[in-house]
């Protein structure tokens, strides 16, 4: 049962800013603790500018490893906040509400986590950021546009840039809220500024709710391509276990299994850390679970095309690589954890109704839906080039080295960090967005009972 | 027409009012020359199944239609599920005449079935049974199709129970009053059938899924060696979907139009919904196509290729236009206009063009394979088949049992109400509709 | 073979045009146009003596393959000679394959480069442009043939061994990759000869440090578009074939099938 | 053919006059300085690549190269298409000359002892120093010896006079001699020459472990034979030639190979009489051939004993085998047999081989067109390279040496610390001399107990001249020229006799001032024609490599031997205690080990394993799995005579009851990439010596066991043994040529 609003307004922008204006002491010892690990990612990065790439585990003709793989699930965490909040409101779901913030702001910084990677692994990544931007008018030396590397950037740049936009429209009244609250100077002025000058007049109003509609309609198209692109990647070629063309909305799909999962252990965390408890309630958790059902099943479907229909072709090559993924290296182990982690424990628990509605199971299921999605990543990637043709003399294996799981932890580290600073220096709850649905949820009476209903005009 | 004036709406649904089957005027007529027609249809098919025995080339476009009643009366009961499980306002009033067509589905069937005794046997070829080999592929996709459609059957009469109960509704055969479960409405009777009906929903929606995959690869893509695409079942699926929205809304517009029991309970919501769902499933149609088309494009596996220029490029060009026109271009640039959007008559327009446009993709896309010769092996497809063209026949076959499909839905709805009594005054219960300040807005209750 | 008479009926239209007078014109020729550069590897004559591996290390400064380089799978050669096995001792047979980039008309490796680092050019050879390479190796992995080598470390070569470097090939720094070249610096070095002796490249003018190591002749080099030269009978010939001919790739490198009198039907002649 | 046109040639010319004065007067740190155009070496056309003809120093057999050099520097080796032997062609070991030349390793100056002896520990010295020294402790000592390698042409002739001069003994060391072969030849042909192998107008080769066409006497010749042996446009009875090879390793030829066919070690001969015994009980050619040849080794009835049916037992091939074999070879003709590799490595090797030879003149194609045919004679100008000392020598001399007769030893481009040698006490003897000097280019485990080290030239850089051997029917004389200047201050051996015993016994001691004047002289006299224009037709011969004509062939003597002589094999190490067969084999890359130093062929990947930079054993599947190793384990392999250690490598290429371990590695001196780098197995061969005086060094029992180590292998392949995939062989296989 979703309780009515008990709290008045006052209540929603103390609570809601709290964190902003008063630190806690372990937001310093755990953002420290992180920017170690990041620190330590950096100097390997560093390093690998300087002695070339050999401290990677890539070898002869397995050429992407864990960066890659990184890459992939950084893109696809960072579906999560556009999936939750455009679709939710477009389709007007209520329980969106004190979602739609903490989702986005996961987006923005593991895309930029997603980002870095292609960059890193690339051999000189100096020359690597002309083909992202391509600046060189003169000798009209251009990207070639038929390179799936060209399309990433655009992609992911225009959904880095349409994704802060449309946070940002969001945020316009929240941040007004906050100039009108915030008491140093140079927070009220840094806010004054952000804020647009937004004051709240009606106009103001609909201009920011049409604007926040029609972003997420505009968004959702980039939204799909973004992770098509990034698996085309993969699928354009003509490696057996990569080409195949299930790969777009199979990688899709999957992103918003393991995005909106993340998504609800970010809030579950959330609501821990920030004492939010009346904001973010079992309602929500509750509503995401049945969502992340209908989508993890779908997505099991696909699983189950790509498998099947990549062993349709009967090539030796393409047979072999699925032997790689099931029974090659250690995927007699990771292939059962990965199955079984990202569907068969979390699925059937959430269709019980009060593991939906309990935090404790679902921040640990959706944990666990991401280590699975994690090795899904890496099922896809590697051992297609592993096994790459029927001149099996090239079959290989692929051991991934420390330095790159160090870069790895500090991707997350930089993505937990930047999240945290979000916290910290902007409103991580829609304060506005609260206050509208507190105002719009009633009640109805129906003969005896009195049931929770929502305005709409 | 009729917009949702909300107090119309409670005198509609005041207690004596109950659910009516269709009162169309001169429907004899109507009848009459669909009856004609659709004997025609069952004559054809057994002119068929007499002549070419296991023949596959003369079932090459059943198996199209009937792949395009899959799509589209197959699939338009599912909508009614989806706005049930997703508890959509604005989903009551369409969801009975939408389930209505997994009646008209079920005689479908008898076309599969024929067709599938005439496939050739899976050794030497792709297929998506590998090794295993019993009962494969025709027992199995029989079984599947049959107990999807069986299901949908199921699901329409368990929701429409409530309403041939409560009487005045023309039930004189001890047959379906015994399949009424002598049905008293109490408690537990009312959340056996809200529990059942979700979850018989979501099953359906699975076996859908999986019987698609299996029919379109066996009388699909396994007939034409090279052609491997994973996304292949999803496209057709997706398609599907489109279509069948789109049949839910020519149904929604002609009975609303010739039934005036129907009419008053139609409004822009309606139209404006299903409009929406309409341009969503067209834009994904798109994007499926691409998916496949691009990958298959770039990697130029020389298999691929061949299998690619006689789908789309050099044989079945044609249709393949036709249903790209049908089932994107014309479609997509007419509703991403509002004006459109609202009209429920344009839409039904756009819908008409959208099924024929689909039944044309299902042409180029089964009728190259059921009556492609060189289907072992697994090298690129040399030389490439020629077209095969309807002969009279075949047209016949197709009009006669499309006629078929609408004389079944017709009889059906005459005899089970198209607008299901119990789940309006539902939907009015959850709903109110409150002036305040300038305009009017609405309340709405999701119980939990 | 279909696909071997399709790659070389340009070259059986250019015997017909031949036949019917016509032939290249010598600026033609001059400009280097009308060249479709490739190579004959006959399989019953390698005999996998390494001769080409060496040569072609030592022309194109392919840096030491230290033990270490070996042990962790990278090290980098060129050209390979691939060995397979078919049988059970005692009657295992040992199959030679020489593998080198194939120059695909239709090669896999050219679309998916970002910054146009390998591309097609004119006399159809897979070139790769060093000082534009950064490094995705995503050509590498989509070459079937995994021709393609990564340079994970700068090269060295200690001390006085410095001396050894040809002056007419770049060495490659680390964070790039690097392929076979069909000894293009030959091919160029032969041109300029022929343009100042005023003449025109004859077939065997050029041949790779492959092909001239090679001491039974199973590699042969020479122009696909000249009818009568040795690689373009060899692509004729009844024993040819590509490479991974279901990808499509259109190989500039023949293969002719080894010859076995006592052949397991395993690997015989199933492909027609 | 080649890339190079006349024109290059002609601009050799220049260049291999101006390096005869370069080598003449250029001194050393010219070559540091900066080049500028005015005083650039002569040589050197800046920007522009010259080529010279010399001779290939790496390669078996005796081949001539071109160089290419640029601004002075020696680029890039090819074959020279001019030279009847190679006719344009190289092997990997030629390719890598360039390396070896460069090497940074190379002995740069004299170097004399500072540590103890055998400690490797050495000063660097001046020429004159280093002169006085050899002068004072080598010229004046009582029993002076010197050691070479196989050195052959004008310097061999230098060598002996200088020895003659100085009274001192000569030794001829060669880590693999071939004195077994040329006795068998004796036996077989009357002649103790390498044979002439006709191999390109054979139509059918029946070889007994000869890896001819990888590291057996003369690979380049034989593989560009080889070509037109296999096509079936050649004179070869105008198809495809049929090649079996009978061994119990499978090694390049085998693989190459139509049938292989395995045989237990030692057994060859066995099988080579069984052959004839069905030749001639089944009347497979006609008795008026093989007749005369069997009443010289002992009649018809000597063959009974190797009936096909009791020598399938032993020798472990079928009687259908033998029988089939027996056939094709009688009906292919011609058709020639040969024997090479482990088979003579026996305790009865000399015997092995003849049996396998007489089968040439059974079937009665010895000497005639497409078999076995006499080697054709070298001019005495310019001699083939020394016979080696048989092992037993090496035995001798090292039991002499250790009973304490202090010798002086002058070594050069030899290594008898190394290998089987060594083991036999060598090792001992050279610590117990009273005096060594070495030179050569590269240090090794010779070298390392010298007292003084001398920096020799590397072949690129000195004169010589060379005699293939064996040579292609014609007479051959390769020339060999300096094609770069030294960078370091190294001589060449034959300067520095004719310098040494001009010190030793005056000026005129010598009728040379140089080798360049020797070879010159030699050359010249040897030349027919073109007396006048001395300095032109010099150029010219240089130009072209060399010189050769062709010749009436010799014919054979008649055969000397018993078939009752060809006794049982003995193996050191009973069958019990020691379960596998231990076969040493040489490899394409660093062959015997001479070419250890040259990282380009450590890193060469032998043919059959894709193996590089280590010691590893073969090992049979079946075995592996019974013994429970896999690839990559480290075991420890243990013979009668001691134990080391090798990477298990599981391939199909032996018995389970054999092991194969290539030699060449185990080097406890060298350079930084073969010293202390893998094990060598020579050393822990049984001493056996055969009739013929050389080591057996197949005759070696072993048995195993897993040190429980193990590491990732360096092998090329990067999957364990791929197969030819049967759906989708990347190796096509067609059945007959079209």
């Amino acid at each position: 049962m979703q309780e009515p609003p008990s709290y008045d307004v006052k209540t929603i922008d103390r609570r809601l800013f709290d964190f902003m204006l008063h630190t806690p002491k372990w937001f310093f010892t755990t953002s420290a603790g992180l920017l170690t690990v990041f620190g330590a990612g950096f100097v390997v990065f560093i390093s690998m500018l300087y002695f070339g790439l050999q401290f990677l585990g890539y070898s002869h003709p397995v050429y992407w490893g864990f960066l890659i793989v990184n890459f992939v699930f950084w893109i696809g965490i960072s579906h999560a906040g556009v999936f939750v909040s455009a679709v939710l409101r477009l389709t007007q779901a209520e329980f969106r509400r004190p979602v739609t913030r903490a989702a986005e702001v996961v987006t923005i910084f593991s895309l930029q986590a997603a980002v870095l990677f292609p960059l890193i692994h690339s051999g000189r990544p100096w020359r690597t950021a002309y083909w992202a931007f391509p600046y060189d008018f003169i000798r009209g030396m251009w990207p070639n546009p038929r390179s799936p590397l060209v399309w990433d950037p655009s992609a992911i740049f225009t959904y880095l840039i349409s994704t802060i936009l449309f946070v940002y429209v969001a945020l316009l009244p929240d941040l007004a809220l906050a100039r009108d609250r915030a008491e140093d100077p140079v927070r009220r002025w840094v806010f004054t500024v952000l804020a647009l000058g937004f004051r709240g007049t009606s106009r103001q109003w609909r201009i920011q709710a049409i604007a926040g509609i029609l972003l997420s309609a505009i968004i959702l198209p980039i939204f799909v391509s973004v992770h098509s692109i990034v698996s085309w990647d993969f699928a354009v070629t003509s490696v057996p276990g990569w080409h195949n063309t299930v790969f777009a909305p199979y990688f899709v799909i999957g992103a918003v299994h393991s995005g909106v999962s993340a998504v609800v252990t970010a809030m579950i965390v959330m609501k821990w850390a920030f004492k939010l408890d009346g904001y973010i309630t079992a309602d929500h958790i509750d509503a995401l679970a049945r969502v992340l059902i209908a989508v993890a099943t779908g997505w099991l479907f696909l699983l189950f095309l790509d498998f099947s229909f990549g062993l349709y072709g009967e090539e030796s090559a393409e047979v072999d690589t699925w032997m790689q993924r099931i029974y090659g290296g250690a995927w007699p182990v990771l292939a059962p954890i990965f199955i079984i982690t990202s569907y068969i424990i979390p699925v059937p628990l959430w269709l019980i109704k009060s593991v939906r509605r309990s935090f404790g199971w679902m921040f640990v299921t959706t944990i666990l839906v991401n280590i699975g999605m994690w090795l899904e990543r890496y099922m896809l990637v590697i051992p297609a080039l592993e096994r790459k043709s029927s001149l099996t003399f090239t079959y290989s294996e692929y051991i991934p080295s420390i330095s790159e799981g160090i870069l790895v932890l500090a991707s997350f580290a930089f993505v937990i960090v930047g999240v945290l600073a979000f916290c910290k220096v902007l409103p991580v709850m829609p304060a506005a967005d609260i206050r509208e649905g507190a105002l719009l949820s009633t009640e109805l009476k129906i003969g005896r009972r009195s049931v929770p209903a929502t305005l709409r005009e | 027409m009729a917009s949702p004036e909300p107090a119309a709406l409670a005198i509609k649904l005041r207690p004596s009012w109950k659910p009516k089957g269709l009162q169309v005027s001169n429907s004899n007529v109507v009848f009459a020359g669909l009856g004609l027609l659709a004997a025609l249809g069952l004559v054809m098919l057994i002119l068929r199944i007499v002549s070419s025995g296991d023949d596959r080339a003369s079932w090459a476009y059943p198996t199209a239609f009937f792949m395009w009643t899959l799509s589209t009366f197959a699939t338009a009961p599912l909508v009614a599920y989806v706005t049930r499980l997703t508890r959509g306002y604005w989903g009551y009033p369409i969801r009975r005449l939408a389930a209505l067509w997994s009646i008209p589905a079920l005689f479908s069937y008898l076309i599969l079935l024929p067709s599938l005794a005439t496939l050739p046997s899976l050794d030497g070829r792709a297929s998506l049974w590998f090794g295993f080999r019993f009962g494969v592929p025709g027992f199995a996709d029989a079984l599947t199709i049959g107990f999807m459609f069986v299901t949908g059957a199921a699901l329409m009469w368990l929701t429409s129970i409530p309403d041939l109960a409560s009487g005045d509704v023309r039930l004189k055969s001890p047959i379906t009053r015994s399949l009424l479960m002598n049905w008293r409405g109490t408690t537990k009777q009312w959340l056996l059938i809200r529990s059942a009906s979700k979850y018989l929903g979501a099953f359906y929606v699975m076996l859908l899924a999986i019987g698609t995959t299996q029919v379109t690869t066996d009388m699909g893509q396994s007939l034409i060696p090279g052609w491997r695409s994973g996304i292949f079942p999803l496209y057709h699926i997706v398609t599907g979907f489109q279509a069948g929205v789109a049949v839910i809304i020519v149904t929604t517009y002609l009975l609303q139009k010739f039934s005036p029991n129907i009419r008053p309970f139609i409004g822009q919501e309606q139209a404006v919904n299903l409009g929406r769902l309409l341009l969503a499933f067209t834009l994904l149609d798109f994007y499926f196509f691409w998916a496949d088309y691009v990958l298959i494009w770039y990697a130029g596996l020389p298999s691929e290729i061949a299998a690619m220029q006689v789908l789309i490029a050099d044989v079945y060009r044609i249709p393949f236009i036709a249903g790209a026109f049908g089932i994107f271009v014309i479609p997509f640039f007419a509703i991403i206009f509002n004006p459109v959007r609202r009209r429920l008559w344009a839409l039904a327009l756009i819908s008409t063009i959208i099924i024929i446009g689909n039944f044309f993709d299902r042409v180029r896309l089964f009728v190259p394979a059921m009556s492609n010769e060189k289907v072992f092996g697994h090298g690129p497809l040399s030389p490439l088949p020629g077209v095969v063209w309807p002969n009279v026949s075949d047209i016949l076959f197709i009009v006669g049992w499309a006629a078929l499909m609408a004389f079944v839905y017709l009889a059906v709805a005459r005899r089970i109400p198209a607008i299901s009594g119990w789940e309006m005054r539902e939907g009015a219960m959850l709903r109110q509709e409150t002036h305040f300040e300038r305009g009017h807005i609405m309340l709405l209750a999701k119980p939990e | 073979m279909s696909s071997i008479k399709s790659a070389t009926d340009e070259s059986a239209a250019r015997a017909a045009t031949v036949a019917g007078g016509a032939t290249i014109s010598e600026e033609e020729r001059r400009a280097g146009f009308g060249h479709r550069w490739g190579m004959s590897v006959d399989i019953d004559l390698c005999t996998g003596c390494q001769a080409c591996v060496v040569a072609c290390q030592t022309e194109n400064n392919v840096a030491i393959n230290e033990e270490q380089r070996v042990t962790e799978k990278r090290a980098k050669s060129w050209i390979r000679i691939e060995r397979y096995w078919e049988g059970e001792f005692p009657n295992a047979k040992a199959r030679y394959l020489p593998v080198l980039c194939q120059h695909c008309d239709n090669a896999p490796c050219e679309p998916v480069c970002p910054a146009w680092a390998t591309y097609h050019n004119e006399e159809g050879l897979n070139v790769q442009v060093y000082n534009r390479c950064i490094g995705t190796r995503f050509c590498a992995n989509g070459c079937p043939y995994s021709v393609r080598h990564f340079n994970f470390w700068n090269p060295e070569w200690p001390d006085s061994l410095e001396n050894m470097l040809n002056p007419d090939v770049t060495v490659r720094t680390k964070g790039i990759i690097e392929k076979c070249t069909f000894c293009v610096q030959r091919i160029n070095r032969a041109r300029r000869d022929a343009a100042q002796s005023d003449t025109v490249v004859k077939d065997g003018d050029i041949s790779p440090a492959c092909v001239q190591a090679c001491p039974t002749n199973s590699l042969v080099f020479g122009d696909l578009k000249d009818p009568f030269s040795k690689v373009s009978e060899a692509a004729n010939s009844d024993r040819a074939y590509h490479l991974l001919e279901e990808r499509g790739t259109g190989p500039a490198v023949v293969y002719l099938k080894k010859v076995d009198p006592n052949a397991t039907s395993s690997s015989e002649e199933h492909h027609g | 053919m080649t890339s190079f046109g006349r024109r290059r040639f002609l601009a050799g010319v220049a260049g291999a006059l101006g390096s005869g004065l370069v080598v003449g007067c250029a001194a050393p740190e010219r070559e540091s300085r900066v080049q500028s155009f005015v005083l650039s070496p002569e040589q050197s056309l800046p920007g522009q690549s010259i080529w010279f003809a010399t001779a290939d120093a790496h390669s078996q057999g005796g081949n001539s190269v071109v160089i290419r050099t640029v601004d002075g520097r020696a680029k890039k080796v090819e074959g020279n298409p001019a030279f009847p032997i190679n006719l344009g062609k190289t092997s990997a070991r030629s390719q890598a000359g360039v390396p070896s030349l460069y090497h940074p390793d190379r002995i740069a100056t004299p170097l004399k002892r500072t540590g103890a002896r055998g400690s490797g520990e050495f000063k660097q010295i001046g020429w004159d120093e280093a002169l006085d020294l050899l002068v004072d402790r080598f010229g004046n000592s009582s029993n002076p010896t010197l050691i070479t390698g196989r050195v052959g042409g004008t310097l061999s002739r230098v060598t002996e006079w200088f020895a003659s001069l100085t009274g001192s003994r000569h030794l001829v060391h060669d880590t693999l001699e071939d004195s077994t072969l040329r006795a068998a030849m004796h036996n077989a042909f009357g002649t103790s020459e390498l044979p002439h192998l006709d191999i390109a107008h054979s139509s059918y080769i029946l070889s007994f472990g000869a890896d001819f066409l990888g590291t057996w006497l003369s690979p380049i010749n034989y593989s560009t034979q080889y070509t037109k042996f296999r096509s079936n446009t050649s004179d070869n009875g105008g198809h495809r030639g049929t090649l079996t090879q009978i061994e119990p390793h499978m090694s390049l030829t085998g693989s190459n190979a139509d049938n292989w066919v395995h045989i237990n070690p030692g057994r060859e001969g066995e099988v080579a009489l069984s052959i004839a015994h069905t030749i001639v009980h089944d009347n497979l050619i006609d008795p008026s051939i093989s007749g005369p040849v069997l009443n010289q080794i002992g009649g018809k009835s000597a063959l009974d004993a190797y009936d096909p049916k009791k020598i399938s037992s032993t020798s472990g091939v079928s009687e259908k085998t033998i029988k089939e074999i027996a056939k094709d070879f009688a009906s292919h003709q011609p058709g020639l047999a040969i024997a090479g590799g482990p088979a003579l490595a026996h305790t009865n090797g000399e015997a092995i081989g003849t049996a396998v030879l007489l089968l040439n003149r059974i079937i009665g194609s010895a000497g005639s067109e497409g078999g076995v045919k006499p080697n054709s004679p070298a001019t005495e100008g310019t001699p083939r390279p020394l016979q080696a000392n048989t092992f037993a020598d090496w035995v001798n001399f090292a039991t002499e040496m250790n009973s304490g007769s202090d010798s002086a030893l002058l070594i050069y481009d030899a290594d008898p610390a190394y290998g089987a040698t060594g083991a036999a006490g060598m090792k001992t003897a050279l610590e117990s001399a009273s005096f060594i000097a070495a030179m050569g280019p590269f240090m090794n485990d010779t070298y390392a107990t010298a007292d003084l080290v001398l920096p020799a030239t590397h072949p690129f850089e000195q004169w010589g001249d060379f005699a293939p051997d064996p040579a292609n029917g014609q007479i051959v004389v390769g020339l060999q020229q300096p094609v770069v200047t030294s960078l370091l201050d190294s001589r060449s051996f034959g300067d520095l006799l004719i310098t040494l015993g001009s010190e030793l016994k005056g000026k005129d001691a010598f009728p040379w001032k140089s080798m360049h004047e020797a070879v010159k002289t030699t050359a010249l006299s040897t030349y027919k024609g073109g007396a006048e224009a001395k300095d032109a037709t010099w150029v010219e011969l240089l130009r072209q490599g060399g010189m050769w004509e062709n010749t009436t062939p010799s014919s054979f003597g008649d055969s000397s031997w018993q078939i009752s002589s060809l006794h049982e094999p003995s193996f050191a190490g009973t069958a019990e205690n020691y379960n596998f067969h231990l076969i040493p084999f040489e490899t394409i890359g660093y062959g015997s080990g001479d070419e250890g130093q040259n990282p380009f062929l450590q890193a060469t990947p032998d043919a059959l394993t894709t193996m590089t930079w280590t010691t590893w054993v073969e090992i049979n599947p079946e075995s592996a799995s019974k013994l429970g190793v896999r690839r990559g384990d480290i075991v420890d392999i243990e013979t009668p005579s001691g134990s080391f250690e090798a990477q298990v490598y599981v391939a199909p290429t032996v018995a389970p009851d054999t092991i194969a371990v290539p030699i060449g590695q185990g080097h406890r001196f060298g350079s930084r990439w073969n010293k202390g780098r893998g094990s060598d197995v020579l050393a822990f061969v049984h001493p056996f010596t055969d009739t013929a005086g050389s080591v057996a060094w197949a005759a070696t029992r072993a048995r195993i066991q897993a040190t429980g180590r193990s590491a990732q292998i360096p092998a090329f392949e990067l999957m364990e043994n791929p197969r030819n995939d049967e759906s989708d062989p990347p190796v096509r296989v067609t059945s007959e040529q079209h």
